[in-house]
């Protein structure tokens, strides 16, 4: 048949991918299928298979938002597919189908989110895609009650909740310069206009704290040690590379910012000297310590990823030529350490290595709210814009939240909660400073 | 059109006076069937309401001479736009408390309460058509003779008293007016109003019979400190008597003073330190009458203390006619009328809820509302005229006060009138809040016929229709044939 | 001072008597008077000053008010006689409960 | 005779008569109390989708009637007044479905539903009142109309949360009636008109200008639940749910702030208003209820409450796009003023529902209610997941023009006022969403009805559901025309921009 009729085919094919798990996630609906998730995943995967570039708009959905498969898409797609599929066999409901499945409900929520990231056309649909797929994972992390599971998502919500509202607000100063949203427009329109600096450090933060690069990891290595397998592969599969993606969807082509280049290439160098470190005090890859390996592996690579962007940021023509590499080697990355995964993540006996580097942050933001203490006796008027407020603030969401379980060591994490949220405050006063 | 012409020679004014004097003595004659002749006697005097307004809007206003005989030495009757709207609301609110009054009155009592009221009628007619300021003294003595009668009906002790505190402040205050009179007629050798207007100037002797009649008139209509004698009164004496009287007949010496205003005094005399006392009582009586009002716990008491406060409304018109003189006119019209029914539609409710639970403590309306919805409605309704709430006839008369307030800049006048709106919200409302929730003691409910639920609730609809009735009302109040100082058509 | 304006002065007291009586008395019957009196006043003053100059006869018209006049001072009365026996057979007491404004 | 003049005054009347007559039933009479309220209610849709399509191609519907001396009684159907119509016709229905189900065989359903008519009647009537006499009237009838509902249970504390009610809302008609009579005497004329009528007035008046704005907003803070005004709004929440739904989502508190736009921008003019300088303290009060209103609901554990101190920080958005001025922040306040009705009647229903069936009040009781009423709890997630702002759901939508218009008007700082609210607001609904959805179910609820196998009745689980799906459509067919978004866009072309 004609190559038309195979584009046709295609696009169709696109639309149900992400629809249909989206479908299949209705409870009703998947509890009378057998195996509902790998049927969910089954379009997905002859997208991966069939070479052909599709791209296609749907005008009527939120502002005229759109599809397309490309060489480079179809890279990371494979992988995705592979990695999802192997997820949803190792983690099988065992729940007894009486009840409604909401691990299921979940997992296909989660899928569809991440699959709709990578196949959207722009950012508007890659923002709620990614919205999605944010809290169906949290979801997934806190859906069967393990106390450490639980904690984690907790964490994973707040970095989320930050997160998007930097990319919101990203997203904003896009709609403010230009009407279209297709990544290369944007990536031409903010690499000319002056405002883009705001937008570049927005989207910095908000995929930074997504894809757990450096210094932001603290959640990722906690749900790796938490020994849940289906997890550690889906947060690979899902949020960090569709985090990845993001940073290289949502940067724009311009060479001129090099503060941010030189914030980019610190992250990065200080991500890998840390990790490399990690690494070598915990001992090579010796049996018992893999997992928590594999953990600071994957921050090794974003950290690698972060400092080619950073210097992408400040030379163009380096960045055109080796940006074809990119997906090929987070697609790569990506089954490599689901593999790893995979064969460390057996014994189920094994030493928890304890990752210290939070204690020392935590140190750090304790003085920071002892010296806030301090001055604000001097400035209370200003009460409401102190950070102790926020953090009060915080503990009292967290009081909320330790109904959950009245186990104390859920307490022991209001530090790292302050520590999110004042970061972002932080992060908040420095790009208005910056915008200033 | 023969029987048109008949109809448009026809006297209606003087059968205004004569039906409802028919009536009180066939209400003597014949007590077995007494209430048969109330009723027709009230119905055919609105019948002959509407043939005289047909009239006055075919013909303009309207001079009849009783007997031939013309002025000085006869009586002349006259009808113009504000008596015909006075007459107009007299006959609704008198059918409806007649209608009403079937259903209320044991036989006993009737008997002696329709020929006393319907004589009432007939001098509250007779009043708004009178056009000399003697016959207005004569109809003013004698509606207050039957109005004190009928004060007295119940036979309590309270009836009593208040009856002979209404009568001792009546009577002063009719004599005061008799004696402005005397003052006139010497000077000006006449008492009928257009002749007195025509050659009236100022003088000492007019100051003077300015202060007696405005005094004895303001005693009449309780202005502020001279509204002793009303509270008590008003709510001793039955319902429908209670109504009539804060719905008619305060209205009738008010109007007396409109119309001696309007036409007499404020061109002679330097009216703005006077005028600005007359408002400055106004305002005392809203606020002295709805804090009043506010601190009764007797339902039939916070009414009439809320009569005390929407006449400090009437009385604000004086300091306002300086400059925006139709607008203050029409706004005081409005005022009288939407009150008239408004009050009367109150106090007839209260009637059926003290003869529902027996008692009129505010406290205790026992989940009035569903039990006694029409009577609640009512209540309601009326309220929201009384606060003057849109739409309704007490918003556009307080529209219209304020506007005249805001325009001429005097704030203090428009402070005073949105707190007393305020002030009546609070009260009313405290009554209505009452009626949904259940009493602490419950009591034994008598039932209540729908005779006396829907007079009041016609009345209430009333005053709230009267609020998108604007132009029909203002074309019934500017029939006139006198244009005075101040651009009011009269 | 012609005589007339005497007698309407006179008049004008005989009113001021009355209203001070009637505020100053508490008892009803004194008060009833009281209002008599002023009733009288007023009806001396009004044939008082029928008589506008010396040459001219009397004006007809006051006198045929002070008639009317006096009719209804004489009902008015009456009512309040009766009022006042029926409060003191009620109260007691011939007078009015002085009430303060609740 | 144009039978277009009439139109409006029927949109009116539809939901009046009905009213008037349903007060006249017998108790037990459901089936012609049913029917006439959706017979109603159908009728005015009706009416309502023929103006829609009529004013979209640009035909004109006004009745005019005479009230007093050159200011009538005028209902116009203009593109703004449409929007409000026809969010408040369409979730009437709604309610009205949900209401039957709501108040089976509970005592004095005529009055009940009589008054409810009577409210939407006052709604709608503001909504199409075309001149600031009208709308006042309107506006007062509908504090009469509402507070029956409100003391509709006859407790002693309903009867002290209608005392307050009244107090805040009579205080503010009068402050309203004092303002349209001085802007009466000084301009001679309330018509609405865009760009407002008062750029002809001389100098000399602007400081009595400044003070007409004060009374006329202060009025309508009250009901739109402007802090410090909005002291009465968490104690209404003692009303049945059907009403507390229709109090937030459409008639009182909406009804405020639909007065603030049309004061803003009919009687004033925006670019006057902005002269004035009387917009930029309008927005900062909108600013701080938005986030003090976040920060109250956090500490509330009852349900209802919670939903109402979000609802005080949800409306000021709407006055928020107002005050920011431009045509991008108008689309992004008036288009608020749809979704936060959808999103917001959504989740009291819920709410409702949990009381319902489960006897369920507070935030601490909601553990795993989400196993056992997953219908109900996926629409309240909705509704929460739009009130944070997440997309697709419509308060994105919202949210996205709302600072879009701040950075057209480089007023950045709204753009954290924004940030620093869905934080605030995923920091109080993500909580209930996580107890409903991951906790343990307590072995037994508070107060269980049982309905067979469904999770509820249908008629209480329908319009949580229909509302849901509208709010999620409105977000994602966001570009379809006579979407919410497309109509805001007509508005602001039209109202506001054109010469």
């Amino acid at each position: 048949m004609s190559s038309s009729m195979y584009i046709e085919f295609i696009s169709v094919t696109l639309l149900i991918a992400v629809i249909w798990p989206l479908l299949l996630s209705i409870p009703p609906l998947h509890r009378r299928l057998p195996w509902p998730r790998h049927l969910a995943i089954i379009p997905a995967a002859v997208l991966a298979v069939i070479p052909i570039d599709v791209s296609f708009n749907i005008p009527w959905l939120l502002y005229g938002t759109g599809f397309a498969i490309d060489g480079n898409i179809r890279w990371i797609l494979g992988a995705f597919v592979v990695i999802w599929f192997v997820a949803a066999t190792i983690s099988l409901p065992t729940k007894e189908k009486s009840s409604p499945d909401y691990a299921t409900t979940l997992f296909l929520l989660t899928f569809t989110g991440s699959l709709g990231v990578l196949l959207t056309a722009d950012l508007v649909g890659f923002f709620s895609f990614s919205t999605l797929m944010g809290y169906g994972f949290y979801g997934l992390l806190i859906q069967d009650g393990n106390k450490a599971l639980l904690k984690i998502g907790r964490h994973y919500l707040y970095v989320l909740i930050v997160a998007d509202i930097a990319l919101f607000e990203a997203l904003l100063l896009v709609a403010f310069t230009t009407e279209n949203f297709q990544y290369e427009m944007v990536r031409q329109t903010m690499s000319e206009i002056s405002s883009s600096p705001i937008y570049l450090y927005m989207v910095l933060i908000g995929f930074v704290l997504k894809a757990a690069i450096w210094p932001f990891y603290f959640w990722l290595t906690a749900a790796f040690n938490s020994g849940s397998r289906s997890i550690a592969l889906l947060l690979i599969a899902g949020p960090i590379t569709m985090s990845l993606l993001g940073l290289l969807r949502w940067m724009p082509a311009r060479d001129d910012i090099y503060i941010l280049g030189f914030v980019m290439q610190f992250i990065g160098a200080a991500a890998i000297l840390h990790s490399v470190l990690k690494i070598l005090t915990s001992g090579m890859f010796k049996q018992g310590t893999r997992r928590f390996n594999t953990a600071w592996l994957v921050i090794t690579f974003t950290g690698l990823f972060s400092l080619a962007l950073g210097a992408a940021l400040q030379d163009q023509n380096l960045w055109q030529q080796f940006s074809y590499l990119i997906y090929p080697a987070i697609s790569i990355f990506s089954l490599l350490v689901s593999l790893l995964i995979l064969s460390s993540f057996k014994t189920h006996n094994e030493t928890v290595l304890i990752d210290n580097t939070p204690v020392l942050i935590k140190n750090i933001f304790h003085r920071l709210k002892e010296w806030l203490c301090s001055t604000q006796q001097l400035a209370s008027a200003i009460k409401l814009t102190s950070l102790t407020l926020w953090i009060k603030l915080g503990s009292f969401i967290m009081k909320q939240y330790q109904h959950v379980s009245s186990d104390h060591k859920i307490r022991a994490f209001v530090p790292d909660w302050k520590i999110n949220i004042t970061l972002f405050l932080i992060l908040v006063l420095a790009i208005t400073w910056l915008a200033v | 059109m023969a029987i048109q012409d008949a109809l448009l020679a026809f006297p209606w004014a003087v059968a205004l006076i004569f039906l409802p004097l028919a009536g009180a003595l066939s209400c003597f004659l014949f007590p077995r069937i007494i209430r048969t002749l109330g009723l027709i006697t009230s119905f055919s005097i609105v019948v002959s309401v509407v043939g005289l307004g047909w009239q006055l809007l075919e013909q303009g206003s309207y001079r009849h001479t009783i007997g031939g005989w013309s002025p000085p030495l006869g009586i002349e009757l006259y009808a113009d736009g504000l008596s015909l709207l006075m007459l107009a609301t007299t006959a609704l609110v008198g059918f409806a408390i007649s209608i009403y009054s079937t259903a209320y009155f044991k036989p006993t009592l009737a008997v002696k309460f329709w020929p006393i009221w319907m004589c009432l009628l007939a001098a509250l007619n007779a009043l708004f058509l009178s056009a000399d300021i003697f016959n207005l003294y004569v109809t003013l003595e004698l509606l207050g003779l039957s109005a004190v009668a009928l004060t007295a009906l119940t036979g309590s002790k309270e009836a009593f008293s208040g009856a002979m505190r209404y009568l001792l402040a009546t009577l002063l205050a009719s004599l005061a007016y008799l004696l402005g009179v005397a003052l006139l007629y010497h000077n000006f050798g006449s008492v009928d109003i257009s002749l007195l207007a025509a050659q009236i100037q100022a003088s000492p002797a007019v100051w003077a019979a300015l202060g007696l009649m405005a005094a004895g008139l303001a005693l009449k209509t309780a202005l502020f400190p001279l509204h002793f004698w009303l509270p008590p009164a008003h709510s001793s004496a039955p319902a429908p008597v209670s109504a009539l009287l804060s719905a008619l007949v305060i209205k009738a010496s008010f109007y007396i003073f409109l119309r001696l205003w309007f036409t007499l005094f404020e061109p002679v005399v330097d009216s703005e330190t006077i005028s600005t006392l007359l408002g400055l009582l106004g305002c005392a009586a809203i606020l002295w009458g709805s804090i009043q009002a506010l601190r009764q716990t007797r339902l039939k008491l916070l009414i009439a203390y809320s009569t005390v406060a929407q006449v400090g409304y009437l009385f604000l018109v004086f300091p306002l006619s300086a400059s925006m003189g139709s607008v203050a006119w029409n706004a005081v019209a409005y005022l009288i009328i939407s009150h008239a029914l408004a009050k009367s539609a109150m106090f007839l409710s209260a009637g059926n809820m003290i003869s529902f639970g027996g008692h009129d403590r505010i406290a205790d309306l026992d989940r009035v509302v569903q039990r006694l919805p029409l009577t609640a409605a009512a209540f309601a309704l009326a309220g929201v005229s009384i606060m003057g709430i849109p739409p309704s006839g007490g918003f556009i008369g307080k529209w219209l006060l304020l506007e005249a307030a805001v325009t001429q800049g005097q704030w203090y006048l428009v402070a005073v009138m949105i707190i007393g709106g305020l002030l009546a919200a609070a009260y009313i409302f405290k009554v209505i809040g009452y009626t949904f929730s259940p009493a602490k003691v419950m009591h034994e409910a008598q039932s209540v016929s729908a005779t006396m639920q829907w007079p009041a609730l016609l009345l209430a609809i009333g005053a709230i229709l009267l609020g998108l009735l604007y132009v029909p009302v203002l074309s019934m109040l500017s029939i006139s044939d006198v244009v005075i100082a101040s651009g009011v058509g009269l | 001072m012609n005589p007339a304006n005497f007698y309407a002065l006179i008049g004008i007291g005989l009113f001021s008597v009355g209203l001070l009586g009637l505020i100053i008395n508490s008892h009803l019957l004194k008060k009833i008077l009281a209002i008599n009196i002023m009733g009288s006043g007023v009806f001396l003053v009004l044939v008082a000053l029928a008589k506008r100059a010396e040459n001219l006869p009397a004006d007809p018209v006051p006198h045929a008010m002070v008639i009317t006049g006096i009719v209804v001072a004489v009902s008015a009365t009456a009512l309040a006689l009766s009022l006042m026996l029926r409060v003191a057979s009620e109260t007691g007491h011939a007078t009015l409960p002085d009430e303060v404004e609740k | 005779m144009n039978w277009n003049d009439w139109i409006p005054l029927l949109v009116v009347i539809t939901s009046l008569l009905p009213g008037l007559i349903i007060f006249t039933l017998a108790e037990d009479n459901v089936r012609a109390r049913v029917m006439l309220n959706l017979f109603g209610a159908f009728a005015k849709l009706a009416l309502v989708g023929l103006m829609l399509w009529g004013v979209y191609f640009g035909y004109h519907y006004e009745t005019r009637l005479p009230l007093l001396p050159n200011s009538d009684l005028v209902l116009r159907a203009g593109p703004l007044a449409l929007l409000f119509v026809t969010l408040s016709t369409i979730l009437w229905l709604v309610t009205t479905v949900y209401a039957i189900g709501y108040l089976e065989d509970s005592p004095h359903r005529s009055r009940f539903f009589g008054f409810f008519s009577l409210c939407v009647t006052a709604t709608v009537g503001v909504a199409l009142a075309g001149n600031l006499i009208t709308f006042l009237l309107f506006y007062e009838l509908l504090t009469l109309a509402t507070y029956p509902l409100i003391v509709h249970r006859g407790t002693e504390e309903a009867r002290q949360a209608g005392k307050t009610y009244l107090r805040y809302t009579i205080s503010g008609g009068a402050l309203m009636l004092i303002g349209t009579v001085w802007l009466y005497s000084l301009t001679g004329t309330l018509e609405f008109t865009p760009k407002g009528f008062l750029s002809n007035i001389g100098e000399q008046h602007y400081p009595a200008l400044i003070g007409i704005f004060a009374l006329l907003i202060t009025g309508l803070g009250v009901k739109a639940a402007l802090v410090p005004l909005h002291g009465w709004l968490p104690l209404a929440m003692i009303a049945p749910a059907p009403v507390s739904a229709l109090l937030h989502a459409v008639a009182v508190v909406k009804a405020g702030a639909f007065g603030i736009v049309r004061v803003v921008y009919d009687v004033f003019g925006v670019e006057f208003a902005a002269g004035l300088g009387v917009l930029k303290p309008l927005a900062w009060l909108a600013a701080f209820t938005i986030i003090y209103g976040s920060i109250r609901a956090l500490f509330q554990d009852d349900l209802k409450r919670r939903l109402a101190y979000s609802t005080i920080s949800q409306v000021s958005y709407i006055a928020l796009g107002v005050a920011i001025a431009g045509p991008i922040a108008t689309i992004g306040g008036v288009v608020h003023l749809v979704h936060q009705g959808l999103m917001k009647i959504t989740l009291f229903f819920c709410a409702g529902n949990l009381a319902e069936t489960l006897g369920i009040h507070k935030v601490s009781e909601m553990n795993g209610v989400g196993r056992r009423m997953p219908w109900t709890m996926a629409a309240f997630t909705i509704g929460a997941f739009g009130m944070i702002g997440a997309p697709p759901v419509a308060g994105f939508i919202s949210k996205w023009y709302l600072g879009l218009g701040a950075l057209n008007n480089d007023q950045s700082w709204v753009i954290f006022v924004l940030a620093g609210s869905s934080l605030l607001n995923a920091a109080y609904f993500l909580p209930i969403l996580h107890r409903a959805w991951f906790m343990p179910s307590p072995k037994s609820w508070p107060h269980e009805h049982n309905f067979g196998n469904k999770e509820t009745a249908w008629a209480l689980l329908l319009p949580p559901l229909i509302t849901a799906a509208m709010a999620l459509a409105a977000g994602l067919l966001v570009t379809m025309p006579f979407s919410p978004l497309e109509w805001a866009k007509l508005i602001s072309v039209r109202e506001f921009y054109q010469p």
